[in-house]
């Protein structure tokens, strides 16, 4: 099988430090794909190079087979490819139903909409209600609250939902459970499979080794800059899992 | 030609000073002199004036023309020009000691305040008993030509003064009020505006210059009294004696920044060449360059000058 | 593998009760504070409303006239119309200290057109405007793709565009009597109509229009909801599909133009054309005292144009009253002074204690 | 519990091997960028460097003479004192458009304290620093304890300071002859020497060991860490254990102290006491361009005192520079407005370059 | 046993939020309590409060038994109470020494000291490396490099580093793990358990339950701004903790 979502030799220089360092990368069409390393191995840069945060100094990306060249987060959203940051990108002063459409927002229909471009902005408010309660982030009381006041678990949870009510083709989701509670993380679990079971691939990059264990078809395993190798959840354990990512063992030649 | 010569004006924002630069440099060209000109950043800019001297100074300049913006001020600075053997013209400000200047080509402000206020008393005649005074000044940092002027015009009328250096402490019941007006339209017509709201019944405008007073008019204009208020001005710039022709400006005092400035460049002209300083106006201790009250409604007792005089004398 | 999360399938059972405390003091001071919490715009109109009444009682009648009450707005239209544009610029973080100097310098362009070149007014206009739109584009250039502070780049920018002013105009006005006469147009914004008894004109007109317009736009379109994102947090808006650069360029361009508009207006009050006017000079400090008496964060996102309209408003409001009540010019820049930390200090003790 | 962590236990023996990566293009070009990145000054100093050398190389000996070279110095001592000041303030994040207003104030109130009450010159002196660390101490305490930006706190007190000295010096000019025959010592950082045909006074002096201090307090002393940590995060300074308070009233009340330092510096240079002077309306824009273009960030936490000397002496040698070599006023100050941009987009360049 | 810090009825109000609702605390002498609880359920905002970040609208706090009222935070630290907060603390553009240092700066001996007030710099850096490498953070190779540039694990490190050298009373740790890798949130967990063995208590916030029941000594379980129970890890599971704080099963009464 082709992959969805294909990287061939990235690289990416800060200053002196080399963060991404020819690395490779392969999404299969309908997989939970778990991307696991050390602090600092370059999993975050990595996937800004794939969905247009970041241009990659070499490399070539390939979306469903056709060669990609995101100048911008823009392009990889319009191309189907959504994503939530590790440090979360919203805009504090503004609500949810803002951020949730922030870039595509919808109009009124008629000249209202095409004429005064005004926005839409019940239709807007419903539908991101509609997301929040599919996550079971019923917590939040008011759509039009400001996003800074809400709790870190809550924001994380909005942009989660985001993701995976915009992801068309691939939702690329940066560590999302790190500030959530036992409760709310395993909400985006099961909100991940939703989006699995809607045949869209997930990009999960996770220190959480039972979550990663428990939800990924496949594991990429990050380290220094590459890639290491590509493991199988059910024939490896935990263990071997960390003891490859951090360079305990010697990793295996194939996924 | 190897004699350099400065002139630094108060500003160049003011169409006075490009006059009065334009006719140095005309001077200068014809009299191959190489003129450097400067200016301060705003009016009352005494910094700049003072950095400009010394530029003058390290580029071997034989001499200095300055309207002053802070005329005591600036004095040490020239006394190290004049140090150093370059000849000193005060233009438009005398110094203040005057002598700190080799000469002084000026106008008399305070003669040229007199003058509008002279002819404003006698256009109302009786009626300038209970005259309702607006004083339309230049700044809230109180510059002296404001304060000469203002001070002028009201003695003009015959209004008692305060404290002759600073103006607003004059009792007299007929002094509506002061506003500031930074000597352009929009500060003129705002300036007008507030003291119209303070007694709506002004008739008689002072005005530091011709564009606070064009800027005065359009605040009368506005609401119907323009043609029951008697505004007068100092400066008898071309666009200010128009005003005057067409019956936007009473009268107004004109001066002579070209003159000035020709005059300044000749001097030095003389100095490099032969050693010698000009020399004052009979009986005072400056080089008068002249006032004259511009006007097609004459009042008695008050010399004037017609507009069309005016207007083949005028600067700008 | 499951034997690691067992413990977590508990929350499946768990309790859905959201956190509810007792909304203690609610009533008429709660609502009061929800409906500033929601409006900010309307602690700067508390203010207004409140320095109209205090003149109004002091001064009496004098100063609730139709005239004394419209004469405020016409002086004000001038830093209203720039506010506006300001109030664009500090909503993305940025600042502009070169909007009074484009006003002007936009102004001469119109005359100069007409007068010197034979440009027909109305022609001379919009190119005036178009003049304001290009440098608004400059500095929104150099700001969105060289990434240089926008103080810095408006500082620079304030400096050349009044030394353009002055080289193109040499200095010289252009008078009232000559523009009326030969090309009215330029005037279009000063024609006065009369409403009972109060003279308003079509540029009073026109700042009221802009801050509606300006208001729909920031509210209800999705542009608006940029400005607003790129000013909060720029890296965040880029992140999640916002077109930074596009939303700093219409910014700055947009402020461009409204600054060559206010210079028209200029035309309208003052009849001349005058290359020295003062806004050159201190416009920038007026709008940027507009905006932020009128509760907008100067670090950005935060804030609105009625917010920024009312706080011209104030200080047009302080201004012409102290100046009825006789204070001198001296003593009136001292008490603005006050006014201005005043009235900050007021709508923060007001957003404090309502939040 | 412990089946649930043995994965855990795997990292004892991990690798403890670091990334490296080969240091690509090293060599003289890498190595200008370490210095560049560790000593942000550089840029500024490099560019002042080269701008005396251009005008060096235009005007030849005219400007490469003790005399002229020790001009600039002079001339920019006012500046370059307000400079040190407004470092400070923009260190922590804030902006000071008092800082010339205070100066002023504070040289005349040693004027008027000397001329018209007859107190000795020294403690006269002595009263308006004094008076000046106060006025610093109320803009701090309004912008720690209230919470005000110190943009318009600043913005406030400019207006109120300068009309205070408009009324309290009723615009009289204390004439410099005055002061020469009757207080001395209020001129005394006037007072010129000469090495090896440059002329210094001890207003340059001041200025150079002011920068020296100020550069060592804020590098090596716990106080200037915690100016630096309150620009960059107040929040987190505070949690980390920084008195903030303390640490905004030191800054606000010492740049106070400074700007009284600046109005005794202006005594010397103009010798009189002049209530109009410029320092006190466009002071202000003047040392906050000289920061910026040296290199400190306006966003607060970043720059150096040094840097801020080197951009003050920039503006100087250009506007020496453009003066001596004729430009007309209005062509300096629209090459000002470009270098200004100019400076900071190839400080911008050089940083992103060697980052 | 006396506990060393103790807290009584404290009540926090935001507005329309109450984060803290008359919750009760104890810590005692050399034990690690853990905290846990949902998002928002106002952990930090009670640790924040007993730290002096956040002064409480009522309640009282003691410390050995003496009544407290710390108006910042640097009266805690004087106290001898060491916090990392969630949102670390740290100066982006300051060097890790000077972060470490911040607000209780060395000297140099003698007058360079006292008189110039000069910093003792290379003490500082040295103590800065030396507390680094006890954590095993050795990978930080420039101590004077500035803090942003750390990736976001380092700096957790650096932080706890921080907390764990200066507390002398009592250290408390806002989800010190939460973005940390697997290794180096080992690394913390062992430190902590260092500290502990110096005899100073330690309060440890965190979401991840097998943390919590591998090193807690006694488990405060926090939910809706209150105390609702404090257990031993002993005589529960994680999945009772968990039905606990997520109000799955009604509280024990006492711990
Ligand atoms: N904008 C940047 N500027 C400089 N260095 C950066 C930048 N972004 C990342 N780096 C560096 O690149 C390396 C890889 O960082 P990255 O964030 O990709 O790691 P990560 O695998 O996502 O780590 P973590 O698990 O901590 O999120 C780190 O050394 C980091 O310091
Ligand atoms: N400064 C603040 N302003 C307004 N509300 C706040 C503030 N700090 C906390 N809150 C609110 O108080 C409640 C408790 O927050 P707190 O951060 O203490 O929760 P927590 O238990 O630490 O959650 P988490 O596990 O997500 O860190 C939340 O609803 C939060 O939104
Ligand atoms: O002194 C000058 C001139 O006399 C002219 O009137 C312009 O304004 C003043 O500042
Ligand atoms: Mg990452
Ligand atoms: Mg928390």
């Amino acid at each position: 099988m082709e992959p969805i979502l294909k990287a061939r030799g990235l690289v990416k220089r800060y200053g002196k430090v080399t963060a991404i360092d020819q690395a490779d990368f392969d999404l299969m069409p309908g997989e939970i794909l778990a991307v696991i390393g050390d602090n600092g191995a370059g999993k975050s840069s990595m996937i800004k190079a794939v969905s247009g945060a970041v241009v990659p100094d070499a490399g070539k990306i390939w979306l469903e087979g056709r060669e990609i060249n995101f100048r911008s987060p823009i392009d990889a959203r319009e191309a189907g490819i959504e994503t939530v940051y590790q440090q979360l990108a919203m805009s504090p002063a503004l609500s949810i139903a803002d951020n949730m459409f922030m870039g595509r927002e919808l109009r009124k229909p008629g000249v209202r909409g095409s004429l005064l471009r005004q926005l839409d902005k019940p239709a807007m408010q419903a539908f991101a209600r509609q997301k929040l309660n599919d996550l079971g982030l019923s917590t939040i009381q008011n759509i039009n609250q400001a996003v800074e006041s809400l709790s870190g678990g809550q924001r994380q949870g909005v942009a989660v939902a985001r993701a995976a009510a915009f992801g068309s083709k691939v939702v690329i989701l940066d560590e999302p459970t790190a500030a959530l509670g036992v409760k709310e993380s395993r909400k985006v679990l099961e909100l991940i499979q939703d989006v699995r079971a809607r045949g869209i691939p997930i990009i999960l990059i996770s220190h959480n080794m039972p979550h990663v264990f428990e939800i990924a078809d496949r594991i990429h395993v990050h380290r220094l800059g590459k890639r290491l190798c590509v493991i199988d959840p059910k024939d490896y354990t935990m263990s071997d899992a960390v003891a490859f990512m951090t360079g305990a063992i010697e990793a295996p030649k194939a996924a | 030609s190897d004699i350099g010569a400065c002139l630094i004006t108060k500003t160049d924002t003011n169409p006075f000073f490009v006059k009065m630069r334009e006719g140095a440099t005309a001077k200068a060209e014809e009299l191959g002199i190489a003129l450097n000109s400067y200016a301060g950043k705003i009016d009352g800019d005494n910094e700049t004036q003072v950095a400009a001297i010394e530029t003058c100074i390290a580029n071997g300049a034989k001499g200095i023309l300055i309207t002053a913006s802070d005329p005591s001020g600036i004095v040490p600075s020239l006394q190290q020009a004049r140090d150093a053997g370059l000849l000193v013209i005060a233009l438009d400000t005398p110094l203040d000691p005057s002598d700190a200047a080799d000469m002084t080509f000026a106008t008399d402000n305070f003669l040229a305040g007199e003058l509008i206020g002279k002819w404003a008393a006698a256009s109302l005649g009786d009626a300038a008993a209970d005259a309702k005074i607006a004083m339309l000044d230049l700044a809230v940092s109180q510059p002296t030509v404001g304060v000469l002027r203002d001070q002028g015009f009201l003695k003009g009328f015959g209004i008692e003064l305060g404290d002759p250096n600073k103006w607003g402490d004059e009792d007299d019941s007929r002094v509506v009020g002061h506003d500031v007006t930074a000597g352009n339209e929009e500060g003129g017509r705002k300036a007008m505006e507030n003291l119209l709201a303070q007694d709506p019944f002004i008739n008689v405008v002072y005005t530091i210059n011709e564009p606070a007073a064009a800027g005065a008019y359009e605040a009368l204009k506005a609401i119907g009294r323009e043609n029951d208020v008697l505004i007068v001005s100092v400066d008898g710039g071309c666009p200010g004696v128009q005003n005057v022709a067409e019956g936007v400006i009473g009268a107004t005092s004109q001066q002579y920044p070209m003159r000035m400035a020709s005059l300044g460049i000749e001097a030095i002209a003389a100095w490099a060449k032969d050693g010698i300083k000009p020399s004052a106006t009979d009986g005072k201790d400056f080089f008068d360059t002249g006032v004259s009250l511009v006007t097609d409604q004459p009042a008695s007792g008050v010399d004037s000058i017609t507009v069309a005089e005016g207007n083949d004398l005028c600067w700008g | 593998m499951s034997q690691t999360d067992n413990y977590e399938s508990v929350v499946s059972s768990a309790d859905s009760k959201i956190a509810t405390f007792d909304e203690s003091g609610k009533g008429f001071v709660g609502r009061f504070h929800d409906v500033l919490h929601k409006t900010p715009s309307m602690v700067p109109l508390i203010v207004l409303l409140a320095s109209i009444l205090i003149f109004g009682l002091a001064l009496g009648s004098r100063f609730f006239s139709p005239f004394a009450l419209t004469l405020i707005l016409q002086q004000v239209q001038i830093v209203g119309v720039l506010a506006a544009a300001q109030t664009l610029i500090i909503l993305t973080a940025g600042i502009d200290l070169s909007v009074g100097a484009i006003a002007v310098l936009c102004s001469v362009v119109m005359g100069k057109l007409t007068f010197d070149y034979g440009v027909p007014p109305a022609l001379s206009v919009l190119l005036g405007l178009i003049a304001g739109t290009g440098i608004g584009g400059i500095s929104g250039w150099l700001v969105s793709r060289l990434k240089l502070p926008p103080f810095i780049v408006t500082l620079g920018m304030w400096q050349i565009v009044l030394a353009v002013n002055y080289l193109l105009s040499a200095n010289e006005t252009i008078r009232a009597q000559d523009i009326e006469a030969e090309a009215r147009f330029l005037q279009f914004l000063g024609v006065k109509f009369s409403v009972a008894g109060a003279t308003f004109n079509l540029g009073v007109v026109l700042m009221i229009a802009l801050v509606f317009i300006l208001a729909y736009a920031l509210r209800s379109t999705a542009w608006g909801r940029h400005v607003y994102a790129v000013g909060d947090d720029p890296e965040a808006a880029a992140l999640s599909g916002v077109n930074v650069h596009r939303t700093f360029m219409s910014v700055y361009m947009l402020t461009g133009f409204i600054c060559a508009l206010a210079g028209w207006v200029m035309i309208g009050r003052f009849g001349s054309v005058s290359p020295s006017a003062t806004t050159g000079v201190i416009g920038n400090i007026q709008a940027i005292t507009a905006v932020v008496i009128g509760g907008v964060s100067l670090f950005g996102g935060r804030g609105s144009i009625v917010g920024a309209f009312f706080g011209a408003l104030i200080v047009g409001v302080f201004e012409l009253g102290l100046r009825m009540a006789g204070a001198n010019p001296q003593w009136t820049f001292l008490l603005i002074g006050v006014l201005i930390i005043g009235a900050v200090a007021v709508d923060q003790w007001i957003r404090k204690v309502s939040a």
